[in-house]
């Protein structure tokens, strides 16, 4: 899934400074299950400027709205009447949602309250880690299901550098030294040759940025 | 000075049904005095009191926000009481955020049986919410 | 002139080589100074590149003035801060400059450095970096494109024989062998057993491959336990450090330098590995002394 | 316009006493003002038959929706209004209290502030009603059979005691034999029987009885389903089967460790254990050489223990009896807090077993095959006291059976900081779990006492048959429920449930929502907090109900 956090209040204040009346919109899938963009922290954000805004004498009247997928035009266009009423949107999405509520109604401002960090998996409660790079060239088949892409701090594909701690990576002594964990599943599985062969350096044309990927229906 | 002692702050307190709830009966029971300006909400749970519970309580007017949940290790619900207070925790940031001293609310455990803890938590929460003066956002 | 590099290696003699940080700015007086000081008295130098991920004078600019002053440079080469693109380019740079010796690392991260909001390169590892020399030398480019004029270095790598787990990186270690690596650098070794056996398995798996033991010099028993408890893959025994604590106050390099020359004695002695480099660390000026105590 | 609510207002001056500190009839006055509010009136006794009775009718008569009570705090009297409710034909949960008596009128002195906040907390019920929903209530037959796990002490005492219950028991022991720590122990001090005629006599009981089985070699490999209907799958000697349970009691007891780190010694042949001085003092044959002087310590590795004070205090005597010789106890604390163990400590003392107290721990040497130990003595005004002894007795730590901690994540049921499986709340009901229908009984959850383990396991069965007295259980359907629309199915409110109370399901053969297991319930009403989507729902704790008591800052204050 993909991860994201809220932006400071002080940085969304600042983008929404001037407007009496806005939209903020939650996304119900992701962000709703990383706890940065659902339905509550739309309501969570909402009380947070009206405190705000009461606080600093501002006037400032909120609409707020959760749609399934804000990253799908068809399931945006429903704003229409809620944005229709607005100044400004205040997208709680990803990168994708605002980027497609912004398409949508290309009159009305929309700004983003959370920044997108990146594709991953919990770890534990409220904890989400880093697992996927989006790399477009998928490596794993060679690495035991470990991603040294993303999990090595240096992205290594031929093994560790000389920076393994006792397990752990020198960068961050928190985290595992991804070579080591990709040493002893391979190991497990009695697959080391895989790790012994020697590979070229990335094809960094798998995606050739911004992606895209066009696929005829099976 | 005068300003201070004439404001009466309103002061919301989330009660635990198991603890804290029956501390504040006990005070009663007790005859031990308390502000009254101290409003109690029965809840099942600390753990049930939302994030947005406390800042709605602010944006209708509170000036300072007690959970009062039951003493580590006791909690019915196991870990109501220590979501509870990572929850006051994370709303002490979200109230800086949006300027107002994370001070005003608070969390402290109790025992049903601890009157006077209960009406001593309650005082000195008057009494650090008239220091600060009515809230901000009032 | 100084004796190609490639070719002390392989005349048989114990190889010792040091090392030049460059200066972060533009006055060279002190590096040239340190490059006087050593260039005859080693077989070869090595020089940094934006160590530690701290921005300094190139790496390449200051081969090329060890080269100007008679040295023998070992140019070194990480993966940090540079694409492959501008990889191939310094080398076919360094080459017509007469640069030949090249060591190929993968670089520190860039957080522990002096530029943490800086990006990452690591377009490629040190592996695939010694692969991109040998094809360099093929005559060709990565991108499988014909050169008007090929390159021919001698080309290196490092290797952390201490290094937990050490598995994993004796297969790095052995792909980097396949990978053409002529000779390598090691990490600080203070522990003469365990290097031992690391090296039985070197010899085991190739007698062509030389070593050069990684000596750094030890300042102080604060030092020591430093290195012992945070640099990855150093091992100071509690022998060494309760040694560097016996000397008097001021005196620590000069326990420091017995310690070395007195490691450095031994390897020899006992044609243990092919040579050592020598790593003072901000200490340049007391390597010849390094050297004389341990009759090199 | 109408929205449909017509509020009742059910004001009680408890026998008068409040309207001596206000006016009940101004009050009655200011709420019939208010909207929606379609009746009020003032009793004097709302905990009494006749009250209730004219409480009813009024309902009836005047068409009340919701249901609103000034009066004593709910904790008293809350249940009792609900099924007043219920029988005048308005749910259960279309009440709303207000506690004008301990929180207000008790606690207020000030009469005119008192009656300021009372009217506040009354408007707050009020506008609390105005969100209430109702709840049905269905009822589940339940299976009557109980589970007790670990044939100790406690779990023989539970089994017994179920029995006497009528309620058909299996007994799980992982050991070949029953008793658990029985088998071990010297004496029962200050209980006057020895262990062995204790688990004869109990063992005898379990015999007779035809609705014990009792199974041994036995293991729970895990738990499906919920209260009332548990599935057990049991490992025993003739290899997996299950079982089904309505309660389970677990009673596996406790296991004990010598701690060289914080002793800084390893044991040898004149430092042992508690319990290798327990197979010494029980072995028949003459130990060959008997030690002239013995000394104990308690209190470094596990300080207010009272099974290591215990046993103690109940070898130091063993070793008086047997050997003679000198004894010592080195303590900082002893925990003599149970019946009859005041007395254990003073027979000690009688007997001459000396006790030294200190502050700090003793340091203790050992020279020449004999052990030194020098200490404080604090009840010596801190002089320093040197000693030594041929034997020296150092107490174990008490840890939790090794399966606890597989049992309780296959389980679902918490454990404390030291791994111990913790009780549902340690004062108000010590013997439950976090999961309803599952009870602990004995040292596996607590620091006890023969005598407290006893009691223990007769009230977890108690508690066992509290709940399978009927054949049937009344269970609350829906009362916190998952709006499976707006359900995303992030599984937050699945882990964050203590009560191992929320499930998967798949909802119209498509999609996964979390759903709630009234079953095991408790009501806590985490999920609804933790839920980033808002779509769970506490009926009886809504934001709704709950902002709705925010309404009134500001006024009559």
């Amino acid at each position: 899934m993909i991860v994201a956090e809220r932006k400071p209040l002080e940085d969304i204040k600042e983008m929404i400074a001037g407007y009496k009346k806005i939209l903020i919109v939650g996304c119900g899938t992701c962000v709703t299950i990383c706890w940065a963009g659902g339905e509550k922290e739309v309501a969570v954000l909402s009380s947070q400027l009206r405190l705000a805004s009461k606080k600093n004498g501002n006037e400032l009247e909120i609409l707020e709205d959760t749609i399934e997928r804000q990253c799908e035009k068809e399931l945006v266009e429903a704003l229409k009447d809620k944005v229709q009423q607005v100044e400004a949107v205040l997208s709680m999405g990803c990168g994708a949602g605002v980027q497609t509520i912004a398409e949508i109604f290309p009159d009305t401002p929309v700004y983003p309250a959370l920044n997108t960090k990146f594709v991953g998996m919990p770890e534990g409660e409220g904890i989400w880690v880093e697992t996927c790079r989006a790399c477009g060239d998928c490596f794993l088949d060679k690495t035991g299901g470990i991603c040294p892409i993303v999990r090595c701090a240096k992205g290594l594909l031929n093994g560790p550098c000389g920076g393994t701690n006792s397990g752990k990576c020198e960068v961050d002594p928190e985290k595992d030294c991804a070579w080591t964990l990709i040493y002893r599943r391979l190991e497990q599985q009695g697959r080391l040759d895989t790790m012994r062969k020697y590979y070229p350096p990335r094809n960094f044309q798998a995606v050739i940025r911004p992606g895209k990927v066009e696929t005829l229906q099976a | 000075m005068k300003a201070k002692e004439a404001f009466l702050p309103d002061i919301i307190a989330f009660c635990c049904a198991q603890s804290a709830y029956q501390a504040a009966d006990t005070a009663g029971s007790m005859r031990i005095p308390y502000p009254e300006n101290i409003r109690v909400i029965r809840v099942p749970c600390a753990g049930r009191v939302d994030v947005l519970h406390i800042l709605r309580a602010f944006e209708k007017g509170a000036d300072g926000v007690l959970v009062l949940g039951c003493h580590e290790e006791a909690c019915r619900h196991l870990s109501g009481n220590i979501r509870a207070k990572n929850r006051v925790q994370k709303l002490n940031t979200l109230l800086q955020e949006v300027g107002i001293d994370g001070e005003r609310v608070e969390i402290f455990t109790l025992a049903p049986n601890q009157g006077f803890r209960f009406a001593r938590i309650a005082n000195e929460i008057n009494e650090r919410i008239k220091e600060l003066g009515p809230s901000p956002v009032k | 002139m100084a004796t190609a590099f490639k070719e002390t290696l392989n005349s048989g003699k114990f190889v010792v080589t040091g090392e030049i940080g460059p200066p972060k700015g533009t006055n060279l007086e002190k590096t040239i100074l340190h490059i006087d000081l050593l260039k005859d008295k080693v077989d070869a130098l090595n020089v940094t590149d934006n160590q530690s991920s701290v921005m300094r004078f190139p790496s390449l600019g200051t081969a090329l003035l060890i080269k100007e002053r008679g040295g023998e440079p070992i140019l070194q080469m990480t993966c940090r801060d540079r694409n492959r693109m501008a990889l191939e380019a310094d080398l076919l740079f360094a080459y017509t400059r007469g640069i030949r010796n090249v060591l190929c690392l993968t670089g520190d991260s860039i957080t522990v450095g002096d530029h943490k909001e800086a990006k990452a390169v690591f377009d490629l590892d040190s592996a695939q970096l010694l692969h991109m020399v040998r094809i360099l030398e093929s005559g060709k480019d990565l991108g499988e494109n014909e050169l008007d004029g090929a390159v021919k270095f001698c080309a290196g790598a490092i290797v952390t024989p201490e290094a937990n787990p050490i598995e994993p990186q004796l297969i790095k270690f052995e792909k980097k062998v396949q990978a053409g690596a002529e000779f390598f650098q090691t990490q600080a070794i203070y522990d003469l057993d365990n290097f031992k056996k690391f090296m039985e398995y070197v010899r085991g798996l190739d007698k062509n491959i030389k070593i050069l033991a990684g000596i750094v010099l030890l300042a102080s028993a604060r030092m020591a336990k430093y290195m012992n408890e945070s640099v990855p893959g150093v091992f100071v025994p509690q022998a060494l450090i309760d040694e560097m604590a016996t000397a008097e106050k001021g005196k620590g390099v000069q326990k420091g330098i017995e310690i070395a020359s007195r490691l450095i004695k031994q390897l020899k002695e006992e044609a243990i590995c092919d040579g050592v480099h020598v790593m003072a660390i901000g200490r340049e000026e007391v390597v010849p002394d390094i050297l004389a105590a341990s009759g090199l | 316009m109408d929205n449909g609510l017509r509020l009742g207002v059910f004001l009680c001056d408890c026998g008068g006493t409040l309207s001596k500190a206000t006016d009940f009839l101004a009050i009655k006055a200011n709420l019939e003002k208010l909207p929606d509010v379609t009746y009020v009136s003032i009793s004097h006794d709302l905990c009494l038959e006749r009250a209730r009775e004219a409480m009813q009718k009024d309902i009836k008569d005047k068409g009340i929706s919701q249901v609103v009570v000034a009066a004593c705090s709910p904790e008293l009297h809350e249940n009792d209004f609900m099924n007043i409710i219920q029988a005048a034909g308005v749910n259960r949960y279309l009440l709303s209290m207000a506690n004008i008596r301990e929180q207000c009128f008790w606690a207020h002195p000030d009469k005119g502030k008192a009656a300021k906040k009372a009217m506040a907390q009354i408007v707050m019920a009020i506008n609390r009603a105005r969100f209430l929903e109702p709840v049905e209530q269905t009822k589940i037959s339940v299976n009557r059979d109980v589970l007790v796990i670990g044939g100790g002490m406690a779990g023989i005492e539970a089994a017994i005691e179920l029995s006497n219950l009528n309620l058909k028991t299996t007994l799980i022991e992982k050991e070949a034999i029953l008793g658990g720590k029985l088998n071990q122990f010297v004496n029962l001090y200050p209980v006057r029987v020895t262990p062995g005629e204790l688990l004869a006599a109990k063992l005898k009981q379990v015999d007779e009885r035809q609705n014990i089985d009792v199974l041994t070699s036995a293991e729970l490999i895990d738990v499906s389903g919920e209260v009332g209907n548990f599935s057990a799958r049991i490992k025993g000697g003739n290899g997996e089967f299950v079982r089904n349970f309505g309660a389970i009691i677990f009673a596996t007891g406790y296991n004990t460790q010598f701690s060289s780190q914080i002793y800084g010694f390893e044991l040898s042949n004149n430092i042992i254990t508690q319990s290798q001085l327990e197979e010494m003092l029980k072995s028949s044959s003459e130990v060959k050489e008997t030690p002239k002087s013995v000394c104990f310590v308690v209190d470094i590795s596990d300080e207010h223990s009272r099974v290591s004070t215990l046993s103690a205090l109940r070898n130091a005597l063993g070793v008086k009896e047997k050997f003679g010789g000198e004894v010592c106890v080195l303590c900082k604390n002893l925990k003599v807090d149970g019946a009859g163990l005041e007395r254990l400590y003073r027979d000690c003392r009688n007997k001459g077993v000396l006790f030294i107290k200190f502050d700090i721990p003793p340091k203790i040497l050992k020279q020449d095959g004999e052990i030194r130990i020098e200490v404080e003595d604090v009840l010596m005004s801190g002089e320093q006291v040197s000693l030594s002894c041929d034997l020296l007795v150092v107490e174990e730590t008490s840890i939790p059976p090794l399966d606890s901690k597989v049992l309780s994540s296959t389980l679902n049921i918490g454990l404390d900081a030291r791994g111990f499986y913790q009780e549902n709340n340690v004062h108000l009901y010590p013997v439950a779990s976090n999961r309803e229908g599952i009870f602990f009984a004995g040292n596996c959850h607590a620091d006890l006492d023969l005598m407290r383990a006893l009691t223990e396991a007769s009230n977890a069965a108690l508690s066992a048959y509290q709940l399978l007295a009927q054949e049937k259980i009344t269970v609350e359907t829906e009362k916190v429920m998952v709006d499976p629309d707006k359900c995303r199915f992030c599984l937050t409110c699945i882990r964050a449930c203590p009560h191992h109370a929320i499930q998967e399901v798949r909802v119209n053969h498509e999609k996964m929502v979390a759903q709630i297991v009234d079953l095991a319930c408790q009501g806590c009403g985490i999920c609804a907090a933790v839920c980033p989507a808002k779509a769970i729902k506490s009926k009886d704790w809504s934001d709704e109900q709950i902002l709705a008591e925010l309404e009134l800052l500001g006024e009559y204050v």
